[in-house]
């Protein structure tokens, strides 16, 4: 674990520069014009991007790399260090990668639009303060990136401020956050109380040496319950999920990098990173299962009657990040993270076909007004197609793979409840991107704009990441199938899968057959339902009054608005009118206007006229008399 | 002599009330001095009645002291009630309200 | 016996001077009355056993204070309007006279009833009341008393001098007829 | 039936008594305030060179008797416009403490009248162990008769007269004061009686001179008589304060000023001239006088002193001018006072070597 200096600079480089670039783009953007700003950005990405892959390959993981004493906290104290190991590695590879290539495809996107260096100034400070997050040794530190990463989101999506939405839009996301961020500090004070350190790899060898106490085992079930609140804030998950349907106000690459690819993984990363603490507590793990898959299939019930392209991809963003959290609840982590790391590459290429078709239609998102594209934007189209495949978990795309792991897991668990809710799920993904991708790029063209292929920088990265989606299942082939599950054995020195397939190889490798060919028979089912609904689709649907709570999103939205806003604002306005207004002015004004009333009687008695004094003093010494004459012994 | 002590500090403090009562009645201020001098002699028999009970000189000593500060006050009681005639052209109590609350 | 009735001769015209002096409106004739009952009250002080004090009271109060008052009155000259002489019988005279009483049930009970016994009678030889009787008291236990009688009257002078002094308008100077006039 | 009478001590006390107020009453307004306005005008005529008054019975003896009788007849003439009460309070209060003075006293030793008198008694009417302050305090009251009366004529003249008579009597009175002070020095005590016996060998004029050059002028201010007139002056405020009194109450005013001029004489010789006895060193006892059987002697010696200063009076009045206004304030307060103060100063050393010796 000692610090080489040379490997201390590159590490420190890797996380700097897009702190350094923020400062640059924010300042200079506007003197030096977009030309400067774009290269600029795109290169420093690159280079971070390089450092991380250079210590990815040549380092003996884990290493600790410490900077300075950051908070000393009585008898202990936190040091500001990173964490170089398997888990932290993995995440900040993608983090960089595809913010590298979002980047590029940004600066296409962003052409021409007045806040052009400050869009990447935020998107860079985006970046730092997720490598922050991923990379940090200490809790505090990773709830440094954690803050940092909720600002930059909320900055990104009102980027476009001047409109009330946007801007509103920005607002909730930032505090359904931060209730998010109550349960993370919750369980960050509950783990100093129990454990006095707040570094992680310190915690994680006391709980795997100790044992605990009853008293320890309540906190730190309270803990892990705050870090599952703080994940499900982060990761958009059943009670705080609201707020990613209204964060797709941002730009399209926003969307792409913080809402499809990495910020939203956080949460995941979080439960991974902590899993030891978990595994104490088996309830907590069934917990998030359930949370996971309950996500996961509300989520695909919303998707179905978006007609805003990008909403659909938001929903069903929050569902596979429900098939993750139920994969770490299922205590199969390698699973969770693998379907992460594949979902952030097709995730953020369809988004980023969608970006494309967005900025081809000049800024029109709703489904109903496109159709008929493949022939007037055919790069976009033929990605798109990759990406809808992939997520529908057609083999042998990198999709299939993740998702038929995850359905591998959960069947191993022979939980029925969560099985039935990840399969429907599977068939309804597979249906909402089939009528997403029949709507927009099938049928007649129902928009008003004539619609053009995206500029180079756009589809290329198109290309590459329709690409890597498609390759990415190799990276955890399963040994069943032949694979070498590289991911799986490189994550195996952090965290350690629960379920054991105590079966013999002969039957598992016949149960995982027949269960990939369910997979892909539910996905490949989705796709031609979906097509031959909408192949002439001509424009509206669902209309009769039975899907209103769906296309109105259960009315979530307002029952939140009715239950928590409205008390909120009618508790604000009582402590302003009775607390503030009566209690505390009452009391300020009323002591004034009492002194005031008081005093203007008293003033009847300073008549100016010595006598009336005289007289005054004279029945006090009457009374003086008296009282000596009664008191007399 | 032969008068009982009650009676003189009965009497004494007869005056002292008619100089009182004199002082908070009267309107000017000329009237106020006089009934001031009038309680201050009030006073001054009281001291004489226990000095001639206890036959020791005290009480008359203290007179004198009383009798001077008397002396004092009223010579600048007067000097001031000039002034205020000078000001106000007239004695009247009821033009001294400067200080009315 | 005939000190006791002289006493509450006495004491009655005191009294009634005393009254006098509070509630008649001129403030010249309750002057005058003031004067009276000075005289009176030395009366008293005599039949009190203590001549040297009434003769000072006589000098002092009767020769010397009410001549500056009866001097600031004649000077002033004021007429009734100026003086605002209407004196109602306030309901503080009320106040006056129950004081009064309370305070001689207080001094009647405090003192008991032996403060009605009558006096007892000066030795023939005893030297209460004469001048060298009190100097000798005066002159030693209380002689800081004396000195700071002194000096209060020092004050009261230059006080006088001061409040009463006016400084004299310089008057423009007036040019007989025969004097030419500045041009 | 008579001896009935003489044998009883009670009457003889209270004829005594009366005896002594009939006395010197008679003799103050009965004799020398008419004698003394007689004497005034033919000693002025005398000094004038003309003849006084000498149509009235011999001499003009009876002159004052035929003024008196005048003002009493004389219509009570009274201004408009006055204050009738203080108008007629004024010469009564002047006449009133020129009378008490008298009381004080003594004009002979203590005798027993030529074994009348059980035991020795004092000629003195009222035997005050104050006496000497009880005639300061009475003598300050004058100045009410004046203020009074300058005031309630309801005339300018009148009322600047008494304001300025009133001022210069006070602040002749503080320096005849501090002069007596030097005086009870010399004799050690406040009773008249027991000064004048004081002065058997010595008289106080000599050690005490200077008292007597302050008290001198003090008493004539006092009265107002010569050169302090200047508020009856015809010149100055046509006759001051009693302008406007004409009749009995001019008369008693006239009467009120002859008997203080006795007054203060009789207390200028108990003071410094010895009282009654006959000369400075030579005492009646001295020369064999035996006092209970001959005790008409000083008496009248006393007497003819009190005369002699009374024509001291008269004669300084027609010869001396009348001082101004601001040199008599001036010399009252500038001059008179800081040399009594000084004189106190003296008589008090004189007194610690004189008990040293």
């Amino acid at each position: 674990m000692e610090e080489q200096s040379h490997l201390q600079c590159i590490a420190a480089l890797a996380v700097l520069l897009p702190l350094v670039g923020s400062a640059l783009w924010f300042s200079l953007g506007k003197k030096f014009g977009e030309k400067f700003v774009s290269i600029g950005a795109v290169s420093f990405l690159a280079l971070s991007f390089a450092c991380i892959a250079y210590i990815f390959f040549t380092a003996t993981l884990p290493l600790r790399i410490n900077f300075f004493q950051w908070l000393p906290l009585g008898t202990s104290s936190v040091s500001f260090a990173f964490l170089f190991d398997p888990l932290s590695l993995a995440l900040s590879m993608v983090v960089t990668g595809v913010g590298t290539l979002i980047h590029l495809y940004a600066t296409g996107y962003m052409h021409g639009d007045a806040g052009f260096g400050r869009f990447f100034s935020y998107l860079n400070l985006f970046v730092f303060s997720m490598l922050m997050l991923t990379l940090s040794d200490s809790l505090p530190g990773l709830f440094l990136g954690w803050e940092g990463v909720g600002l930059c989101s909320y900055l990104l999506i009102s980027f476009w401020f001047t409109d009330e939405a946007n801007a509103s839009a920005g607002k909730k996301a930032f505090i359904v956050n931060r209730v998010g961020d109550f349960g993370f500090l919750l369980a960050m004070f509950c783990i100093f109380k129990v454990f006095g350190a707040l570094s992680i790899p310190e915690i994680l060898q006391t709980v795997q040496a100790g044992n605990f106490s009853g008293d320890d085992l309540f906190w730190t079930r309270l803990a892990c319950f705050g870090l599952v609140l703080g994940a499900a804030g982060k990761s958009a998950q059943i009670p705080l999920y609201v707020w990613l349907p209204d964060a797709m106000a941002g730009p399209t690459p926003v969307s792409a990098l913080i809402h499809a690819a990495t910020m939203v993984t956080a949460g995941v990363y979080l439960c991974c990173r902590m899993q030891p603490l978990f595994l104490l507590h088996l309830d907590v793990l069934n917990v998030i299962a359930y949370m996971g898959a309950i996500t996961a299939f509300f989520a695909a019930t919303i998707a179905i009657f978006q007609n805003d392209i990008k909403k659909v991809l938001a929903y069903s963003t929050i569902s596979q990040l429900g098939y993750m959290f139920l994969a770490v609840g299922l205590g199969a982590p390698v699973a969770a993270y693998f379907h992460l790391i594949t979902h952030a590459f097709f995730k953020a290429l369809l988004f980023l076909g969608a970006g494309s078709v967005i900025h081809g239609l000049h800024h029109e998102q709703d489904m109903r007004h496109m159709g008929g594209l493949r022939t007037k934007m055919p790069i976009t189209f033929w990605c798109m197609t990759i990406g809808v495949l992939a997520i529908a978990g057609v083999p042998p795309l990198s999709g299939f793979v993740s998702k038929d792991e995850i359905l591998h897991n959960v069947w191993g668990n022979h939980d029925w409840t969560l099985v039935a809710l990840a399969f429907t799920t599977a068939f309804m993904t597979a249906f909402y991107m089939g009528r997403l991708w029949i709507m927009t790029f099938f049928g007649k063209f129902r928009g008003h704009h004539e619609a053009h292929e995206s500029p180079w920088t756009m589809t290329s990265v198109l290309v590459i990441l329709a690409a890597a989606s498609a390759l990415a299942g190799i990276l955890n082939w399963p040994h069943l199938w032949g694979g070498s599950e590289t991911l799986g054995t490189y994550l195996s020195t952090v965290v350690q899968a629960l379920i054991h397939h105590a079966e013999d190889p002969a039957h598992a490798l016949q149960s995982s057959l027949t269960l990939a060919v369910v997979s892909s028979l539910v996905g490949l089912a989705g796709l031609t339902i979906a097509y031959f609904r909408y192949r002439n689709f001509s424009g509206e649907e669902f209309s009769s009054p039975a899907f209103r709570p769906f296309q109105n999103k259960y009315y979530i939205d307002e029952l939140y608005d009715a239950i928590v806003v409205k008390n909120l604002r009618m508790f604000g306005k009582f402590l302003w009118k009775v607390v503030d207004g009566f209690v505390l002015d009452g009391v300020l004004n009323g002591s004034a206007a009492l002194a005031s009333r008081t005093s203007t009687y008293l003033r009847q008695l300073q008549t100016g006229l010595m006598q009336q004094y005289a007289l005054w003093i004279w029945i006090g010494f009457l009374i003086l008399l008296l009282g000596a004459w009664t008191g007399r012994s | 002599m032969s008068a009982p002590i009650a009676y003189v500090l009965f009497l004494s403090f007869a005056v002292f009330c008619f100089g009182a009562c004199g002082f908070l009645i009267r309107k000017n201020a000329l009237s106020l001095l006089i009934c001031l001098e009038l309680m201050l002699s009030g006073v001054n028999m009281a001291f004489v009645g226990f000095s001639r009970l206890h036959q020791n000189e005290g009480g008359n000593v203290l007179y004198f002291l009383v009798i001077t500060v008397a002396a004092c006050e009223s010579a600048i009681g007067l000097a001031l009630i000039l002034n205020f005639f000078r000001l106000k052209k007239s004695v009247r109590l009821d033009e001294a309200r400067a200080l009315e609350g | 016996m005939l000190q006791q009735s002289l006493f509450i001769i006495m004491a009655a015209l005191v009294l009634l001077t005393a009254g006098l002096v509070a509630f008649r409106p001129r403030p010249i004739e309750s002057a005058m009355w003031l004067i009276l009952n000075f005289f009176f009250t030395a009366g008293l002080y005599v039949l009190l056993g203590s001549h040297f004090v009434a003769v000072i009271q006589i000098l002092v109060y009767a020769g010397a204070i009410m001549v500056l008052f009866v001097f600031v009155i004649l000077l002033l000259n004021l007429d009734p309007k100026e003086l605002g002489d209407e004196t109602s019988l306030h309901w503080s005279s009320v106040v006056m006279f129950v004081g009064m009483l309370s305070f001689l049930l207080l001094i009647l009970h405090v003192a008991g009833p032996q403060t009605l016994e009558p006096m007892e009678g000066l030795l023939p030889d005893s030297k209460f009341g004469s001048v060298e009787a009190l100097a000798q008291k005066l002159l030693t236990d209380y002689v800081w008393g004396f000195e700071l009688a002194g000096v209060i009257l020092l004050l009261a002078i230059v006080g006088v001098g001061m409040l009463a002094y006016r400084k004299p308008k310089p008057k423009t100077p007036k040019f007989l007829d025969h004097q030419e006039r500045p041009v | 039936m008579v001896e009935t009478f003489l044998s009883n001590p009670d009457f003889i006390k209270w004829a005594f008594f009366a005896g002594k107020i009939l006395l010197l009453f008679g003799l103050a307004f009965g004799v020398v305030a008419p004698v003394m306005i007689w004497v005034e005008r033919r000693v002025a005529g005398l000094i004038q060179d003309r003849y006084g008054p000498n149509r009235v019975g011999p001499f003009g003896l009876l002159q004052s008797l035929a003024d008196g009788i005048k003002l009493l007849l004389k219509e009570d003439l009274r201004p408009t416009e006055i204050r009738p009460v203080f108008y007629l309070l004024a010469p009564i209060l002047s006449v009133i403490p020129a009378a008490m003075a008298f009381a004080v006293i003594p004009f002979g030793p203590p005798t027993t009248l030529g074994g009348l008198l059980p035991t020795p008694m004092r000629l003195q009417i009222a035997e005050l162990n104050v006496g000497l302050v009880y005639v300061l305090a009475i003598s300050s009251l004058s100045v009410y008769a004046i203020a009074l009366a300058g005031w309630a004529s309801n005339n300018k003249f009148s009322v600047l007269g008494s304001l300025r008579a009133s001022a210069q009597m006070i602040s002749y009175e503080l320096a005849a004061g501090l002069a007596i002070v030097s005086v009870i020095l010399l004799s050690g005590s406040v009773d008249l009686m027991a000064i004048a016996q004081s002065q058997t060998e010595m008289w106080n004029i000599f050690p005490g001179f200077l008292a007597f050059l302050v008290f001198l002028p003090a008493i004539f201010a006092e009265t107002n008589r010569t050169p302090f007139d200047l508020p009856e002056a015809e010149a100055e405020l046509v006759v001051g304060y009693h302008t406007e009194y004409s009749g009995i109450k001019f008369g008693l005013f006239f009467l009120a000023e002859y008997v203080n001029m006795a007054t203060v004489s009789a207390l200028c010789i108990l003071f410094f001239f010895g009282g009654w006895e006959f000369l400075p060193w030579l005492s009646w006892e001295k020369i064999g006088v035996d006092l209970n059987t001959f005790w008409f002697i000083p008496t009248i010696w006393f007497f003819t002193k009190i005369a002699a200063f009374l024509f001291f009076f008269v004669w300084v009045r027609w010869t001396l001018p009348r001082f101004r206004y601001d040199q008599l304030m001036s010399i009252g307060w500038k001059t008179l006072i800081p040399i009594a103060l000084l004189n106190i100063l003296i008589t008090t050393t004189y007194l610690v070597f004189e008990k040293a010796s």
